[in-house]
């Protein structure tokens, strides 16, 4: 029991840290890319430190506050449930449509919060949310069909051990249309171009987020970090191999090894999804839709189907 | 050139055959509005001078005559002459030549009115606002008049365009700062 | 803690009545504490994502220009009119530089005119670069948007070591400019800046004017025709993207222009994707014409006029009379209309603004049926420059 | 609830290192914004962002002169601000009227309306200036001297008046209401 | 001979006549109540019964007919949701009822649903089925003639076609029993394998399956034949709306069921196999799918929050059809289990609809706005109604749907799959626009004194809340009994786990875990600064003041950008498809008036007192 309390720290520990490295490299990255100096890469910490620091804040009733409470919960619940190297607590329950699910709790949540304020621009911000929501479904829904197809299992821990055997699943055509459907899902998901509809800060000043400041962001701050580090660990879980090193004598040298390969494979995950980002204008939310129940739905859909064969 | 019917139009001479183009233009124009007077003041540059109650007629012929673009409604407060000077600012790309034309209204507010060209010009309702918020020309038929403009509150109903409006001592009086006006001096030091 | 029903319940007892006005759409005020609408804002009544009536609400940059512009000298005024058109504050400078030279029956010496037209280039040049940058910001393609500032940055070094200010430059006066080219080097720097600028234009056509999703993006939105365009009072390059040529440059030329060779370009589609693709050409004629500047040097002489009448500026009178200038700005047509009653302060001063015309009336129309996503695009190819409505 | 008093100087270093700015360009100190904000000045470097949000917004600059219908909405996104917040006036115009002191539509002293923590002189002020009001700012707020936001707490009351003295009580409302009868048209006609 | 069987199945129609009878205000409540509990506790206490024996049996027979009755496993949990949600609705209705005539039927209605899940023959089947379809239409009648309309027109139209599935079965078989029927069908697929000659023809066996399909799909809102629904459910008192969403539709996906029981084998030999699902199941599994699709995209575009829910349950029975279509063990009681859980949250959907409607008298979005604050206990029911029905662990919704998904995606089904996923999503977009626009934003200022549910509403919403959560965390105490069906451990685990082999699901786990993680955000948050409450005039309005005058919710058209993004779809599907089917519709059932008329002559009879019926009540 305490064995497991700590591990469920630790993980979350690094799950924050990491998530919040990822987002200083985001900034620094697209810094980099638009030929400026860029943060330091610890300042999304400072960020949230800053906006937890906040000395008053405001409210629009308990839904305000539990939304994101539940929010950051649900990143929570996710995160444990995905496999990290060798040492995940409850991978065993790692149901592959369980986290897919878990991970888009937190928008619910977001969203309760946002629309309780009452703000329209933070219903319009809803509005778009949800129908990218809508909009990724259908080729998420098709990558995830193809990848319990091709490995029979449900298991996220088992698909990883698979793919020790059978190498990683980008390696086979089915699974490999459905990880470049993915990845397309991915860019929404991280609330990158051209799908950063939901938040567009030129059209609708953040959107959902608009109301939110102080403590409130804060927590959202930590969200999105561990929200980031867990959708990037499931992609690299589930289409790149994952990481099982049993190279080492000792387990925690193999843990931090494991780690330290999840790690590579998930910051190339990231870099795809900010190069893609720098250079694309955004969609508006039709066009997004259309968009993605046309291509990616047809290319996840090819896999799914190959997968079935 | 109708050489003939120049006891009408009256056209000013002010250099010889210089500018026939436009000579010719205000002739043409002339012929249409008797009313009017006209003049060339230099290469693309025409004027006309027109009764109030008439500029509507006018600014008709005008568009007939291929003058596309109202560039603007300006308004002169001429205190001396207790005069609001209209000028419309008109462009013709056709003949690509700039057009004033102008004309006097009474500059007491209850008086200052004039018909609206907005249908004639569509573009005319933004300029009628505009001089209505600083200088107080009504332009009756155009129902955006009263709807706000850029003045805020306090300030419409003042037009501080006007020249008799004082401006320092409304602005004394509305910040409350005393410490630019203490040299006590009617002219401003630059 | 006020509570919504505590709110309602006080304003009863003060006998407001509070119902919503029509349940079936809801208000949304964009602007002006919004990244698309700096300083102006559009009251938009919505019907889902869509405008049912758009209202444009200007003044939070009215200063009372024309007003202020009667209390000073003539040559002060350079220094308050320049403000009116942040982007390019060569332009108001130039036309009321223009209009005053008129009325005083000045000819401007050759080496003024052609630094006239250099600065009114280079400001032309940045304004579109400017403008891209806002563009991109909005359509989210924030690469480009960087990089067009950072390009702007070459021009406002030069623009500073030319005038000594970064914006506001106070720099053309009537009778020709404040001081001389600071020498070669200068102009060679601004012949490097240019071949830089070009060279880099094929990066923003890959970012943002040949990108797919731009397409998508500006493609059929806030149409006009050409009759709906002359008829509000549309200039600039939102006329000419409606297939009506007009350009001052060409049309009543003025400095330098008769004598350089550019292209008007005309696109006859008028819808946001139109304006841009024009925006984005006439940025490649700009740089064109100022490289035949540079290819035919600054004439020698003088570069303002020699009047004893300058040597006393806050006395210095202006025969009674009126001008109209206009030139060429990115945005439009870009006016002033000078009066004097023969002072040593002008008796009038009229600037119009192309956006006036543009930011009002044109934009509610526009605006009508447009989807919220379109707003800032539209807003944007419109190229609105809300300091030209206040004044 | 806790004492958090010994965290403070991590708070400290943590607001003075991530000011977020207030995306509200008022006058014409806007233009100067992109170029800060761009590669050549880059203030991401020290954390700075524009944020469209006031709510979650720590620094307001003010860029410049500012109208009274302005002046209104600084007011109303100001006091969205969650506390600790900071004013920057950037330009001489809010801090005395500049150019315009003799301007009707010109606010000559923006502190007399919400408080202002460092103003920057100069008309324009230069990127660099900025940077310099920015450098002080984050001096003041390390070693506790931005506090600006305690005094508009404090004398709120005077601030108030203030306010009320140059738009009138309830401008609020009044400014709000100003709108209706032209959105409301189709029903105006009816009656 | 008086049986429990008896006395569930009467008891309400008993309690429904005497209410009518007396109609004193107080007291035809008592009555209904306890006409609604009656059956509940009998059915509980078989459950004690069935443990020890495989099933009770009653037969009745009258006027020449034999009608059996027979309660095992599978219908019991049939009548376990009939009487659970039919109690909460009834108990609703309480306060919602305006007068003894929907008691009435209200309570016929409930009597109809228990006699179809009872019913062990097609006689008894065909006239409860009947009963309940006459006593839901008058239900509909009271409140909207054209709505009630199409919806009599499209259920004539079902009955007709079991009638004739009936009529054709019984003149081969010459039998109604259950067990008669599914032996000498058996048989007759036995014989087929052997190759000797089939009773039934292939075409025969075609047409007694669509007739079927046609029947049970009118009442389950399957896709093609689902215009009746929205008008229907929305058009009548939404506390019955829980039992009539909740409860009748289960009918439809019982009568599903039954075509498996009766006709399964026989269809599969005929038909074969489609992967592992047979393939008549498939056509029952892609309509299904097509209905959560259609279903959800409309539910969201309502306007109506009645509506919203209507087109929100197709879809969801959308989901109990492709469990059922699939055809696998695992998946029928996926299936099974999704017709428990989507009874017990759209019951309790409808509820809150009903103390909505009741309390604040409008319908429509656009008159709403801001009710948490007015309603918190509605909006605390209204919360875990929609985590359960948007599937959010742990509630029962999410429970059944990862049933749903393991068991078709495990069937290597890709369009199938695709069709859930999309499902789930839409869920998450029409539950969104009604909490945005019933509880959240501005409040309209005429909504300012409501106040919140009565009691009885709540007793019948924290019933069905309670079940919600429980069976969530527990979703084993649900599989336990579906796995008596079958007779085998098809869904393994404890109580708390499912546990399928190639995936688990640990309710209490996540449910900890859940805790767990809010715990920890709320220590983070509960470390902040005190929070301020505002109103929603002090929101980000882009700098400017606002006033309560203003509008700033959207009240209308919240998914216009969907809207417009399906226009090309929706133009077919909403002039063409609803209103020529509606017209080929009515003239068909007048051709297939006169074609019925040579039919079995008692059938012939049976029907003609029904219409007879319905034709003098529609009179008065």
């Amino acid at each position: 029991m305490l064995m497991i309390a700590v591990k469920a720290f630790l993980i979350l520990l690094y799950a924050t840290f990491m998530g919040f490295m990822f987002m200083g490299i985001i900034r620094i990255v697209t810094a980099r890319i638009h030929r400026r100096v860029g943060p330091p890469i610890y300042q999304p910490i400072l960020d949230t430190i800053k906006l937890l620091s906040k000395k008053s804040n405001i409210t629009h009733g308990l839904i305000y506050d539990f939304g994101v409470i539940y929010a950051l919960g649900a990143t929570i619940l996710a995160l444990m449930f995905i496999p990290l190297g060798g040492v995940s607590i409850l991978r065993a329950y790692g149901d592959l449509i369980l986290i897919t699910f878990l991970l888009e709790i937190p928008m619910l949540g977001i969203m309760f919060a946002a629309m309780s304020s009452g703000n329209p621009w933070a219903g319009l911000g809803a509005q778009r949310a949800l129908l990218t929501l809508l909009a990724i479904q259908v080729p998420l829904g098709f990558a995830i069909v193809a990848l319990a197809e091709f490995y029979g299992t449900f298991s996220t821990y088992e698909i990883v051990m698979a793919q020790q055997t059978v190498g990683w699943s980008i390696t086979h055509l089915p699974l490999l249309l459905a990880a470049i459907a993915y990845d397309i899902v991915l860019q929404a998901m991280f609330g990158k171009e051209p799908f950063d509809i939901m938040i567009a800060p030129g059209e609708i000043s953040l959107g959902p987020m608009v109301e939110f400041g102080g403590k409130h962001m804060g927590i959202l701050q930590i969200q999105h970090a561990i929200a980031l580090f867990a959708e990037t660990l499931f992609f690299s879980n589930i289409f790149l191999g994952g990481a099982v090193v049993t190279a080492f004598a000792s387990p925690i040298l193999n843990t931090i090894a494991s780690l330290a390969v999840l790690l590579i494979k998930q910051l190339a995950v990231l870099m795809i999804a900010i190069f893609i980002g720098v250079i694309f204008p955004r969609f508006t939310i039709d066009q997004a839709a259309r968009f993605y129940w046309k291509w990616p739905t047809i290319i996840a859909a090819a896999g799914a189907i190959l997968a079935a064969l | 050139m109708a050489n003939g019917q120049e006891e009408k139009g009256e056209v000013k001479e002010m250099t010889g055959a210089k500018w026939e183009r436009e000579q010719a233009l205000v002739q043409k124009i002339l012929e249409k509005a008797p009313y009017a007077e006209g003049r060339v003041r230099r290469e693309r540059r025409i004027e006309f001078k027109v009764p109030a109650d008439r500029i509507r007629d006018f600014l008709m012929t005008l568009k007939e005559n291929n003058f596309e673009l109202m560039l603007q409604i300006t308004v002169v407060d001429w205190l001396k002459e207790g005069e609001y000077e209209l000028v419309y600012q008109m462009w013709s790309i056709t003949h690509r030549t700039h057009a004033m034309v102008k004309t006097r209204i009474p500059r007491e507010l209850d008086k200052a009115r004039m018909p609206t060209v907005k249908d004639i010009y569509p573009v005319a309702e933004t300029y009628e606002r505009d001089a209505h918020d600083f200088y107080g020309v009504y332009f009756e038929g155009n129902e955006k008049m009263e709807m706000p403009w850029i003045l805020d509150d306090a300030e419409q109903g003042l037009f501080p365009h006007r020249k008799d409006f004082d401006m320092l001592a409304y602005v004394k009086k509305k910040y409350k700062i005393l410490d630019r006006f203490d040299e006590n001096k009617d002219n401003y030091v630059i | 803690m006020v509570s919504q029903s505590e709110l309602i319940k006080e304003a009863r007892e003060n006998g407001m009545e509070l119902l919503p006005l029509d349940k079936d759409t809801y208000e949304l005020f964009f602007g002006p504490q919004h990244m698309a609408t700096e300083n102006f804002s559009i009251i938009l009544k919505m019907d889902g994502h869509r405008v049912v009536k758009a209202i444009a609400n200007p003044g939070f940059l009215h200063r009372g220009f024309e007003k202020l512009a009667e209390l000073r000298p003539w040559y002060t005024n350079i220094a308050l009119l320049l403000r009116i058109c942040v982007p390019e504050p060569d332009v108001p400078e130039a036309i009321y530089s223009m209009a005053v030279d008129e009325l005083m029956g000045w000819e401007v010496p050759e080496r003024a005119h052609w630094i006239r037209t250099t600065v009114l280039e280079m400001a032309r040049v940045s304004a579109y670069l400017f403008w891209i940058m806002g563009l991109s910001f909005k359509l989210g393609v924030y690469t480009a948007g960087q990089w067009a500032a950072a390009y702007r940055e070459r021009l406002m070094a030069l623009f500073e070591e030319l005038t000594g200010a970064r914006v506001y430059h106070i720099y053309t006066i009537p009778g020709g400019v404040r001081r001389d080219i600071p020498g070669d080097k200068w102009l060679r720097q601004l012949k490097d800046t240019v071949e830089y600028i070009k060279s880099k234009l094929p990066d923003f056509d890959h970012l943002v004017f040949e990108n797919y999703i731009t397409f998508k993006r500006m493609e059929g939105i806030g149409v006009m025709d050409k009759k709906f365009a002359l008829a509000e009072g549309v200039t600039g390059p939102n006329l000419r993207a409606t297939g009506v040529p007009y350009d001052v440059r060409r049309m009543d030329p003025y400095l330098l222009y008769p004598e350089l060779d550019f292209e008007v370009p005309v696109l006859k589609e008028g819808d946001a994707l139109a304006r841009a693709l024009i925006r984005r050409y006439e940025l490649e004629q700009d740089l064109y014409i100022l490289e035949q500047l540079l290819e035919m040097g600054p004439p020698s002489g003088p570069y303002k006029v020699q009047d004893p009448r300058l040597k006393n500026l806050p006395r210095f009178k202006v025969p009674a009379g009126d001008a109209f200038a206009h030139v060429e700005s990115t945005k439009g047509d870009f006016g002033a209309y000078v009066v004097s009653d023969g002072g040593n302060k002008p008796y009038r001063v009229q600037i119009r603004g192309p956006s006036i015309a543009h930011g009002i009336r044109v934009l509610e129309q526009l605006l009508v049926g447009a989807r919220i996503a379109d707003v800032p695009v539209i807003l944007m190819s419109l190229d609105n420059c809300p300091p030209d409505i206040d004044r | 609830m806790v004492d958090w008093r010994l965290f403070e100087p991590l708070f400290e270093f943590a607001r003075k290192r991530s000011l977020w700015i207030v995306a509200f360009c008022t006058g014409c100190g806007g233009i100067e914004m992109p170029p800060l904000m761009t590669s050549r000045y880059d203030l991401e470097r020290f954390g700075m962002m524009p944020n469209p949000a006031p709510r979650m917004a720590d620094l307001f600059l003010i860029t410049g002169y500012v109208t009274p219908k302005t002046l209104k909405r600084i007011i109303i996104t100001y006091e969205m601000q969650p506390d600790p917040k900071y004013v920057l006036a950037h330009g001489s115009c809010p801090l005395n009227g500049g150019i315009y002191w003799d301007a009707y539509n010109a606010i000559k002293h923006l502190d007399r309306y919400i408080p202002v923590d460092v103003v920057i002189a100069g008309c324009m002020p230069r990127p660099e200036a900025v940077m310099d009001g920015i450098k002080k700012l984050m001096e003041m707020i390390e070693n506790g001297t931005a506090d600006g936001w305690k005094r508009y707490r404090e004398n709120y009351e005077w601030y108030k008046k203030n306010q009320d003295e140059l738009f009138g009580e309830g401008w609020r409302e009044r400014e709000a209401r100003r709108w209706i009868p032209w959105l409301m048209d189709k029903k105006k006609k009816e009656k | 001979m008086i049986n429990e069987l008896m006395i569930i199945i009467f008891a309400p129609l008993l309690a429904g006549v005497l209410a009518w009878l007396l109609d004193i205000k107080g007291i035809r409540e008592a009555i209904g109540v306890i006409g609604a509990a009656i059956p509940l506790a009998y059915l509980i206490q078989a459950y004690q019964t069935l443990s020890t024996q495989p099933s009770i049996q009653y037969s009745i027979a009258l006027a020449g007919f034999k009608f059996e009755f027979l309660l095992y496993q599978i219908n019991w949990i049939f009548a376990m949701i009939a009487g659970v949600v039919g109690f909460a609705a009834v108990l609703g209705m309480v306060s919602t009822a305006k007068d003894s005539y929907e008691w009435l039927f209200a309570l016929i209605s409930l009597t109809g649903v228990l006699g179809v899940f009872l019913a062990d023959d097609l006689a008894g089947f065909f006239i409860f089925w009947e009963v309940m379809t006459f006593a839901s239409f008058m239900m509909v009648l009271k409140y909207n003639r054209k709505a009630s309309l199409k919806y009599f027109l499209l259920s004539v139209f079902g009955a007709y076609a079991m009638l004739i599935a009936i009529g054709i079965i019984y003149a081969k078989v010459g039998a109604l029993d259950f067990a008669t029927i599914q032996q000498v069908l058996y048989q007759d697929a036995m014989r087929g394998a052997f190759g000797t000659d089939t009773l039934f023809s292939r075409n025969e066996m075609i047409l007694v399956f669509g007739l079927f399909l046609i029947a049970f799909g009118v009442k389950a809102g399957m896709f093609p034949l689902h215009v009746w629904a929205p008008d229907a459910y929305s058009e009548t008192n939404q506390s019955y709306t829980a039992m009539f969403s909740g409860v009748l539709s289960k009918a439809g996906v019982y009568g599903m069921l039954v075509i498996y029981i009766l006709l399964g084998t026989r269809l599969m030999y005929e038909f074969g196999k489609f992967g592992a699902a047979p393939k008549f199941g498939y056509i029952i599994a892609l309509l299904g799918g097509l209905t959560i699709i259609v279903g959800g995209l409309l539910a969201a575009l309502q306007e109506d929050i009645r509506k919203l829910f209507a087109y929100s349950s197709i879809s969801q029975i959308g989901y109990i059809l492709v469990g059922i279509g699939v055809g696998t063990a695992l998946s029928i009681e996926a299936a099974i289990y999704h017709a428990v859980s989507h009874a017990l949250f759209k019951g309790l959907f409808f509820l809150i609809v009903a103390t909505i409607i009741y309390r604040t008298g409008k319908t429509e979005f656009k008159d709403m706005g801001g009710l948490a604050e007015k309603m918190p206990i509605t909006f605390a029911m209204a919360f875990v109604a929609i985590l359960s029905l948007a599937g959010i662990p742990p509630l029962v919704g999410f429970a059944s749907k990862w049933l749903l998904f393991e068991a078709v995606i495990h069937e290597n089904m890709p369009i199938l799959g695709g069709m859930i996923f999309f499902g789930s999503a839409i869920g998450f977009v029409y539950l969104i626009r009604f909490t945005y626009a019933v509880w959240f934003g501005q409040r309209p200022t005429d909504l300012d004194d409501t106040k919140d549910a009565p009691l009885p509403l709540a007793i019948a919403m924290g019933i069905l809340a309670l079940l919600n959560v429980v069976f969530g965390i527990a979703p084993g105490l649900v599989a336990k009994e579906l796995n008596k069906i079958f007779g085998k451990e098809v869904i393994g685990g404890t109580i708390y786990e499912l546990n399928l082999g190639f995936g688990r699901y640990n309710g209490l786990l996540i449910t900890i875990w859940l805790v767990v993680g809010l715990v920890i955000a709320a220590i983070i948050y509960f470390l902040g600064a005190k929070v301020r409450k505002v109103p929603v005039t002090d929101t980000y309005q882009a700098g400017n003041p606002v006033t309560m005058e203003y509008n700033l919710t959207i009240r209308r058209n919240f998914f216009l950008p969907l809207k417009e993004t399906l226009a090309f779809w929706l133009r077919i599907s909403f002039d063409r498809l609803y209103q020529d089917i509606g017209k080929w519709i009515e003239d068909l059932a007048e051709t297939m008036r006169h074609y019925i008329y040579n039919g079995s002559v008692q059938a012939y009879a049976w029907y003609l007192a029904i219409v007879l019926l319905i034709l003098a009540l529609w009179g008065v």
